[in-house]
């Protein structure tokens, strides 16, 4: 279980900007966001997407603790 | 001082208040972006950020900032949320011994807060709303910094 | 708004009003320069200027200014006759469309000043008076400008 | 009959700021100057003192009218 936060077009795409995902891995999270919203499950594995987990930046799998905050983040567009 | 605020700020407040009882200071530079109403074609401009990550981010570049530049002390505050046009988007203030440092700190800042901070930013215009990525002016203006340091 | 001024000024509020109201401007740099205390061997700083001479020719200045950064506006504020340690001796403010010229023609401008603008400067320190004269790099630092027009 | 302004250190060495002096050159001024304060007429004559004639700058010799603003400009420190 994790809180899942998406920033950007990611919000608009999905209709929504927080919420609890199941989950213990960051794959985990993502087959089940792509289960449930194909189009955001191929929109959070696309070129340039970011993934913080608990405000910091990871590369690759990474497991995910129950109470982990796991950001989304598109492209920035900067100040 | 850096932070995000969803208010609107008047940046010669700011100012009046980083130029006050400087005793060694010679050289405060300022930048403030303000939102352009691109004839119309901008109305709002809706700036989205991530709550401390993005805090985090722009105080790490602002670290690199004062060591480079060997900076006194610094200031940036960031809107947030919606902005209107004419209003002030973000402010940089830098203080150093001799201009040549705060004006090149102020540069500096701004090229690495346009590229790299953690925004998201949706400019709304008459024929809707859409998403906006750095501008390649953006991405060239930092790489300057980039190959300054390693020549 | 081109001036000179023997009262003490807050850069903040000339920067507030800068700003006001400025619908396609994105963005604003200033240079607000500071007396320095020298740890006590400025006392007082006294500057001089040719009333009347000195506005004339740090207008031209800025019109030079105007021209090659292709500003949309610009202030030149300078203090005249005693100021103490931490009070502001200048103040230039820039507005243009995209940083990079605000930025570059602030950065021009106070080169112009320091080294072409008509002052004469006094440092009043425990020691006594003594006229000074720009640094060498504020001589350098005005040819940068030469050199990249010819190039 | 001119009126002549002193700046920066040329003020501090002659004692005063501004005076009329009589001369319808800028070589009588000079001379005038010269015969009344030796040290005063050799620094106007050195090196970086300019001279500006109502406010506009001068080189070589001129002739002065009556009403005259006649300035010597020691370098200038800049702002």
């Amino acid at each position: 279980m994790a809180r899942v936060l998406l920033f950007g077009p990611l919000r608009d795409l999905a209709g929504w900007r927080e919420r609890e995902v199941e989950g213990s891995t960051l794959a985990e999270l993502r087959a089940r966001l792509q289960a449930e919203d194909a189009a955001l499950g191929e929109a959070i594995a696309g070129p340039g997407v970011q993934v913080a987990v608990d405000q910091a930046l990871v590369r690759g799998e990474v497991s995910i603790s129950a109470s982990a905050e796991v950001a989304f983040l598109p492209p920035m567009s900067g100040g | 001082m850096i932070g995000l605020t969803e208010a609107a700020f008047d940046p010669g407040a700011l100012l009046s208040e980083f130029s006050l009882a400087r005793q060694e200071v010679g050289a405060i530079a300022s930048f403030t972006g303000l939102a352009r109403a691109e004839a119309g074609q901008t109305q709002v401009l809706e700036l989205e950020a991530y709550p401390g990550f993005t805090e985090a981010r722009i105080a790490k570049i602002a670290e690199q900032a004062r060591e480079r530049f060997g900076l006194a002390d610094l200031i940036v505050l960031h809107r947030v949320g919606k902005i209107g046009p004419g209003e002030p988007i973000v402010f940089v203030a830098t203080a150093s011994r001799h201009r040549r440092q705060a004006f090149e700190a102020c540069d500096f800042l701004m090229d690495y807060l346009k590229s790299r901070a953690p925004f998201w930013k949706k400019e709304h215009g008459p024929d809707g709303a859409r998403w906006i990525e750095p501008r390649a002016q953006d991405h060239a203006d930092v790489a300057r910094w980039e190959q300054e340091k390693k020549s």
